[in-house]
């Protein structure tokens, strides 16, 4: 337990381009993202030139059922501020009801994350379509500042090492 | 030995004394009806009755999880950095014998030709002071294993309350008699009836332990009944959890992990317990594939192993595992069943 | 009841209905039960029946160690019922398999009574959850011993810490649980007593990769006990096992009545009272809420 | 089976038919006014009279009713005919002197007065009392709204107790079989009648129930409105069976579900108009003569209801003036719709440019907001109708369409000259928007394809990709994936075409190795991946010891159905499911780099 500081020293929470504290911090969001929809649509907003805040990093994924819980923890655990998990509308998966399960899944994952005290403004779910670029850069816009403005997740950092 | 006698409203001098030295003081420390040992700034935050804390103080000396080193992955290869780890000088205050006397038997196997030197320099830098056991809990049974509810083993300073106000104090250590000398004013002489006071509580605290476990033959039917029916019979209803191990004194394997992110993280050392599917899980094999053999090792490992290694039986009798078993599993009905079968081989 | 529960287990022995009998004992300590397992008509009478069988013996019925070959029986509670239900309805053990003795419970004692020695069920003896408990007797059974006990209203609100806590602050939120967790050794005594936590090899002894660091700091905690809880919702059936297991006391029943709580609140869903159904999250509405989804 | 001699010709003898089924079947004319080919022959109206010999006698029978024997002689039209003929055309008339059905059959006999009084009504009757009306209602179609009343001269054709009938379902088939144009449907319906309105022709004309969808379509057969025939409304009817020569009326055919096995899908569902509730301030459903450019079009086409003829609908009046509106939904906000529909500049360009070619002192006004017309001479195109064909084109918007006079008045802003602008029109033609086809979510889900918010399909790749979809095998071709014009779409469907045979031009399908492992040595068999799993990939596999026993039951992937979601992967609790390409170490290691 003595040891516990140092490790905290060490950083090993790799920012990337994350400063901790003072007024250069800018959060670090992580996006879940299904192949199909919202991962074209978020392409379709660079196609678009439609810009949006680099905040958020894209982790793609074949469906938004595919994300396993266990992905959202350690996004967290390793150092993100924000967590946006993103799929096709209800009716459109490509793979026909992945989203669906997905749905339920983070339906009830968010409200125990909420329970254990994470704010759920720091887990948030969409769904974006391949046509709505637009959508994806405003929503993205959006979550940062959400994020933002409650600043670094100390809660985390505190038990984070690496 | 040095006996003196710590009066009630010295103790907080004395905590407060250490304090001051720099040594953190960690007593047990009563929290939502659970007794953990923790840090404590003055006797007030000891609770007035407790039979013993959940924890073992084997936390102290072996943490449930501690960083080794930590690493870097780089290209030209895994860096390592040790580190540098100082043990703040710490004194346990109110430790159970049974609890205490758990250290000489451990000792010796982090102080063997390998020197475990995290353990030992944690060891060295803890104060030990006893405080004897006056309630002994439905399930202790530290006198069938040679120990006593007011015994020194293991620690610096035993204290043996002779009522509400005064604590026999012996200075078992060379550590413990150091204090004396720092603190001279707060320790007073022993009168005349103090020792006979002492002998007393001593008899009293063993008149209530009601656990009584005939020991001997044990060791033998144990080297010799590798393979018996037995450990299926006493062993199935264990659902391989690893509470009685973790909150055992004894117990003391563990496991290291690295933990960290593709570039760097750190190595851990953290408890196991043979009592896991998968502790001994090797690529193609797991030789303790069932919780009879898993279960076997638990009772071969503490009172025969370790005796054929180091001497002494790993086990203080502190109960614990009897008491926190959530399918009453019960360590003495175990030795009691193994004394049964010595005794009938006896009369063969 | 003790009598008619040995009557009956010696009946199916000696009929050779089963090979076994899974059922209680008394213990080695003061007015304690504990699990035994019957395989000849004459150890019938061992097994008893009092409010100190708290154990959830459905945990039993996947361990390799203690299954026979045949069909077996098992006394069970209404919620040790509720977790044979959903091991079949997860493919674990065949209904035909099983004799349900089921046992019509009034509570059974709470750990505290328990280690206080107290035999007698009383308001305060009573184990908190079994003050919400919505199945007295089994909802489905070969063999009931007692009679069938109506499910009266819960004597205390089910989620009255629950909704304490979920009035507090995120940060208060936060700082509770990081208390309760951070005494966790990861003894994954939770888990063993868990008749639904049957895994061969459980996620966290998974190292390739490691998602659940194994050390019991507070971030491995915090990600054994969130997936611990996810695992079982939908699934747990409230027996509370897993909080009596625990040595270290988290009230780990607060997270599964919680999720119990929001299975049954957004998709109309209990655990365990219907094998046929499909698991709640193993399946889907179309018409599911997506009120959180942008 | 025997013979008989008509006109002099042998004609094979059946005394199943009538003379009159043998003579119409070789052509011979025999006039009717009574027969109706799918009802039974009535002869009442007389005027089938023929000649019949037997050996030395001879007689006049109504060749509607008379079997054809075997060995008898029939003249259609001797002299004995002729005169009976006239004789009954000259009753006809004078029993139905205002109808001009009458009129022209009797002219063809060279009767043109009436030696007779009429019956009764005197000079307005048209009717013959030849019982068609309720032969049609009553026998053909079942329902007995009309009936004959009265006898004698009071015989006449009435609602039951001259009331308007609740069974009556204003279908109109007494008037169309009417031979005398007699019945009116507001005598006998207190409805109006409500036309059918022909899909091809954009609701411009009306259409039967059973009918040739459009002029080119394949097959060019007749298809029948089930919604509106009353056969299926009523169980009755039928008479498109009795009549069609073919006897290729079947109506038990059914819709039925084909299925294909095919390796390629191209969706081409085309678009649709924005709806007319759309853009109530032009009155667009309220006044017959604001019209769509689509409805425009077919007044244009020489195959449209008026033969390319420019006739406005209310009254059929050749327009003297044609507002063109342009931007009707597309690029208005306020309508949900930002996108241009691409395609409305230049047609309205071409309809201005038609109108003038068709109605040379027509005058053709367009409000536009910017004119479009990029593309391979399309604004030449553009520049023509202004300057050659005088198009007046005003930039700003249309407030407002309104009535005044018999014209349509549109109010509107020319913002180029800063004025507001009222013109009285005799026709407004609006540009509306293309829309997705109505639906067509509903196939791009079964699909699995994406579509965008206004329900256009969405292209694999907007730049790289524009004829796949994101779903292997689905290709978009034409105004499904957004609004395009002719040219577009042929180059869509040709690319979507050659994909479709590039795919299948290769020897082995080639696809992507994303399909889900299971590590059978922890997988505890849960089955929460098999309900899981939208494609059934995952069975039951039986593990058993080198005896046979049965050991356990542990999931497996079939890897041929498996597609690659990844639901079971994040389903599974013990993690025993992996999916190749996201498999977890691959996500850890993501997640872990960020």
């Amino acid at each position: 337990m003595e040891s516990k500081e140092r490790e905290t020293e060490m950083g090993l929470t790799r920012g990337a381009g994350s400063k901790e504290g003072g007024n250069g911090w800018e959060p670090k969001i992580t996006a879940f993202v299904c192949n199909w929809c919202t991962y074209a649509g978020a392409d379709l907003a660079g196609t678009s030139r439609l810009k949006h805040s680099p905040q958020i990093r894209v982790i793609k994924l074949p469906c938004t059922g595919r994300i396993d819980p266990l992905f959202i923890l350690k996004a967290f655990e390793r150092g993100s501020d924000g967590v946006l998990v993103s799929g096709c509308h209800p009716g459109d998966c490509h793979y026909t009801s992945g989203n669906y399960h997905a749905r339920r899944r983070f339906a009830t994952f968010r409200k125990l994350l909420e329970f254990l005290g994470i704010d759920l403004r720091r887990v948030q779910f969409s769904w974006v379509s391949a046509a709505e670029g637009a959508k994806w850069a405003k929503m993205v816009n959006e979550v940062t500042r959400q994020v933002r403005e409650m600043g670094p997740f100390e809660g985390y950092r505190k038990i984070s090492d690496g | 030995m040095k006996e003196k006698i710590l009066s009630i409203k010295n103790r907080d001098k004395l905590i407060q004394g250490l304090r001051e030295k720099g040594f953190r003081v960690y007593g047990p420390r009563e929290s939502e009806g659970i007794i953990l040992f923790g840090e404590i700034q003055s006797s007030s935050d000891l609770p007035p009755q407790y039979t013993n804390s959940a924890h073992s103080i084997k936390e102290f000396f072996l943490p449930p999880h501690e960083p080794l080193l930590s690493y870097e992955v780089r290209k030209e290869g895994i860096k390592t950095h040790p580190l540098d780890q100082y043990p703040i000088p710490s004194v346990l205050y109110g430790v159970r014998p049974c609890d205490a006397a758990y250290l000489p038997i451990i000792d010796k196997v982090f102080a063997w030709e390998e020197k475990d030197e995290l353990y030992l320099a944690r060891r060295e830098k803890t104060l030990v002071i006893c405080l004897a056991c006056e309630e002994p809990d439905e399930a202790c049974f530290c006198a069938s294993l040679g120990y006593s509810p007011t015994g020194k083993e293991g620690c610096d300073i035993a204290l043996t309350p002779l009522d509400d106000k005064r604590l026999f104090a012996e200075f078992v250590s060379e550590k413990g008699e150091r204090l004396l000398a720092e603190f001279p004013d707060l320790w007073e002489e022993i009168r005349p009836d103090d020792e006979k006071r002492r002998a007393e509580v001593e008899k009293e605290a063993r008149g209530k332990i009601r656990r009584q476990v005939e020991m001997e033959g044990i060791k033998k039917w144990l080297d010799e009944h590798f393979e018996d029916p037995l450990w299926e019979e006493i062993s199935r209803r264990c659902i391989g959890c690893g509470a009685c191990y973790y909150l055992c004194p004894t117990c003391h394997c563990f496991d290291i992990v690295d933990e960290g992110n593709l570039w760097r993280g750190i190595r851990r050392r953290i408890w196991d317990t043979c009592s896991f599917g998968h502790f001994t899980q090797m690529p193609a094999h797991q030789p303790r594939g069932s919780q009879d053999r898993r279960y076997r090792q638990r009772i071969m490992h503490k009172f025969k192993y370790y005796v054929d290694r180091f001497g002494p039986i790993a086990c203080v009798g502190c109960g614990r595992c009897i008491e926190v078993c959530p399918v009453g599993i019960d360590l003495t009905e175990i030795l009691a069943k193994i004394k049964e079968r010595v005794t009938a081989s006896a009369k063969d | 009841m003790s009598r008619e529960l040995q009557d009956k287990a010696k009946e199916l022995l000696e009929k050779e209905e089963v090979a076994q009998v899974i059922g209680y004992g008394a213990g080695t300590r003061r007015s304690r039960a504990r699990p035994i397992f019957i395989t000849s008509p004459e150890e019938a009478s061992q097994l008893i029946w009092t409010p100190a069988c708290v154990n959830n013996l459905a945990v039993y019925l996947t361990r390799k160690e203690t299954k026979v070959p045949g069909r077996v029986a098992i006394t069970a509670k209404g919620c040790d019922a509720r977790a044979l239900f959903v091991l079949i309805q997860e493919k674990q053990i065949r209904r035909e398999d099983l004799n349900i003795i089921g046992l019509a419970c009034r509570g059974v004692l709470s750990k505290k009574a328990l280690d206080q020695g107290k035999g007698d069920l009383d308001e305060e003896t009573l184990s908190a959850k079994c003050k919400v408990c919505l199945v007295h007797t089994p909802v489905e059974f070969d063999f009931l011993v007692g009679e069938k006990i109506d499910s009266p209203e819960p004597s205390s609100d089910p989620y009255e810490v629950i909704a304490d806590l979920e009035s507090r602050s995120p940060e208060e939120r936060w700082e509770y649980w990081q208390g309760e967790l951070s005494r966790c050794i990861k003894c994954y005594a939770c888990r063993q007593a868990c008749p639904l936590c049957y895994c061969n090899r459980c996620i966290t002894e998974k190292s390739i990769p490691q998602w659940i660091e194994k050390s019991p700091h507070a971030r491995g905690n915090l990600a054994w006990n969130i997936i611990r809880a996810f695992h079982l919702t939908g699934r747990c059936v409230g027996c509370g096992e897993c909080e009596r297991a625990c040595p270290m006391d988290i009230p780990l029943m607060l997270l599964n009545q919680k999720m119990a709580r929001e299975v049954k609140e957004q998709f109309g869903y209990v655990a365990g009272m219907n094998y046929q159904m499909e698991p709640a999250l193993a399946t889907f509405d179309p018409k599911d809420h997506e009120d959180f989804i942008r | 089976m025997g013979t008989f001699i008509m006109d002099g010709k042998e004609y094979e003898a059946d005394e199943s038919r009538t003379v009159l089924e043998i003579a119409k079947e070789h052509g011979i004319d025999i006039p009717t006014l009574c027969h109706h080919k799918s009802l039974p022959p009535y002869g009442a109206c007389r005027l089938c009279l023929v000649e019949i010999i037997w050996g030395k006698k001879s007689k006049l029978y109504t060749a509607c009713t008379y079997p054809a024997w075997e060995r008898m002689i029939v003249n259609t039209a001797s002299e004995k005919v002729m005169r009976a003929r006239r004789l009954i055309l000259e009753l006809l008339l004078a029993e139905a002197p205002a109808s001009p059905e009458i009129r022209e059959v009797a002219g063809k006999y060279g009767i043109r007065e009436t030696r007779f009084r009429g019956r009764r009504k005197g000079e307005d009757n048209r009717c013959i009392l030849c019982g068609l009306c309720t032969r049609i209602c009553q026998d053909g179609l079942g329902i007995s709204a009309i009936g004959i009343k009265g006898r004698g001269d009071k015989r006449d054709i009435a609602t039951p107790f001259d009331q308007y009938s609740e069974v009556c379902t204003t279908c109109g088939s007494c008037v169309v079989v009417c031979p005398t144009g007699a019945i009116k449907l507001e005598d006998i319906s207190r409805h109006a009648a409500r036309p059918i309105t022909s899909e091809f022709e954009v609701g411009l004309v009306s259409r039967p129930c059973i009918y040739i969808p459009f002029p080119q379509a394949a097959p060019n057969k007749p298809v029948i409105d089930r919604n509106n025939c009353m056969h299926f409304k009523k169980g009755t009817c039928k008479i498109c069976q009795d009549v069609c020569p073919a006897n290729a009326i079947d109506y038990s055919q059914q819709d039925e579900i084909i299925e294909e096995d095919v390796g390629a899908v191209v969706v081409a569902t085309g678009f649709e108009l924005l709806s007319d509730e759309c853009y109530g301030e032009y009155g667009y459903g309220k006044y017959p003569d604001v019209i769509s450019g689509l409805q425009f079009e077919r007044l244009l086409s020489a195959s449209g209801p008026t033969e390319g003829e420019v006739k406005r609908p209310s009254d059929g009046k050749v327009p003297e003036s044609v507002v063109f509106i342009q931007c009707v939904g597309s690029r208005d906000l306020s309508k949900g719709i930002s996108y241009c529909s691409k395609i409305c500049c230049m047609y309205v360009a071409k309809h201005t440019m038609l109108y003038k070619h068709k109605v040379h002192d027509g005058q053709a006004y367009v409000f536009y907001i910017d004119i479009r017309s990029g593309g391979k001479n399309y604004e030449e195109f553009v520049r023509r109708a202004v300057e050659e064909d005088g198009a007046i084109y005003m930039r700003g918007r249309v407030s407002r369409i309104f009535e005044r006079n018999g014209k349509l008045v549109v109010r509107g802003a020319d913002t180029i000259s800063g004025t507001s602008v009222e013109i009285d029109a005799d026709l407004v033609v609006l540009a509306t928007a293309m829309t997705a086809q109505p639906g067509i979510e509903k196939l791009a889900q079964k699909l699995g394809v994406s579509y965008d918010q206004y329900k256009f399909l969405s292209e694999a790749h907007p730049k790289l990709r524009p004829v796949e979809t994101n779903t292997a095998g689905i290709f978009l071709a034409g105004a499904c994936q957004a609004p395009k014009d002719i040219p577009e779409a042929v180059a869509q469907g040709g690319a979507a075409a050659s994909k479709v045979l590039g795919l299948f031009s290769a020897e082995e399908l080639s696809r992507e190795p994303i399909v889900a492992t299971v590590d059978e040595e922890s997988c505890v068999g849960c089955f929460y991946c098999q309900m899981v799993c939208p494609y059934g990939a995952i069975e039951v596999k039986e593990i058993r010891d080198r005896m046979g026993n049965l050991v356990r039951t542990v999931a497996s992937v079939n890897q041929g159905v498996c597609q690659g979601c990844g639901v079971c992967a994040a389903i599974c609790r013990s993690n025993s499911i992996d999916l190749q390409g996201f498999l977890d170490e691959q996500v850890y290691a993501e997640i872990n780099a960020l």
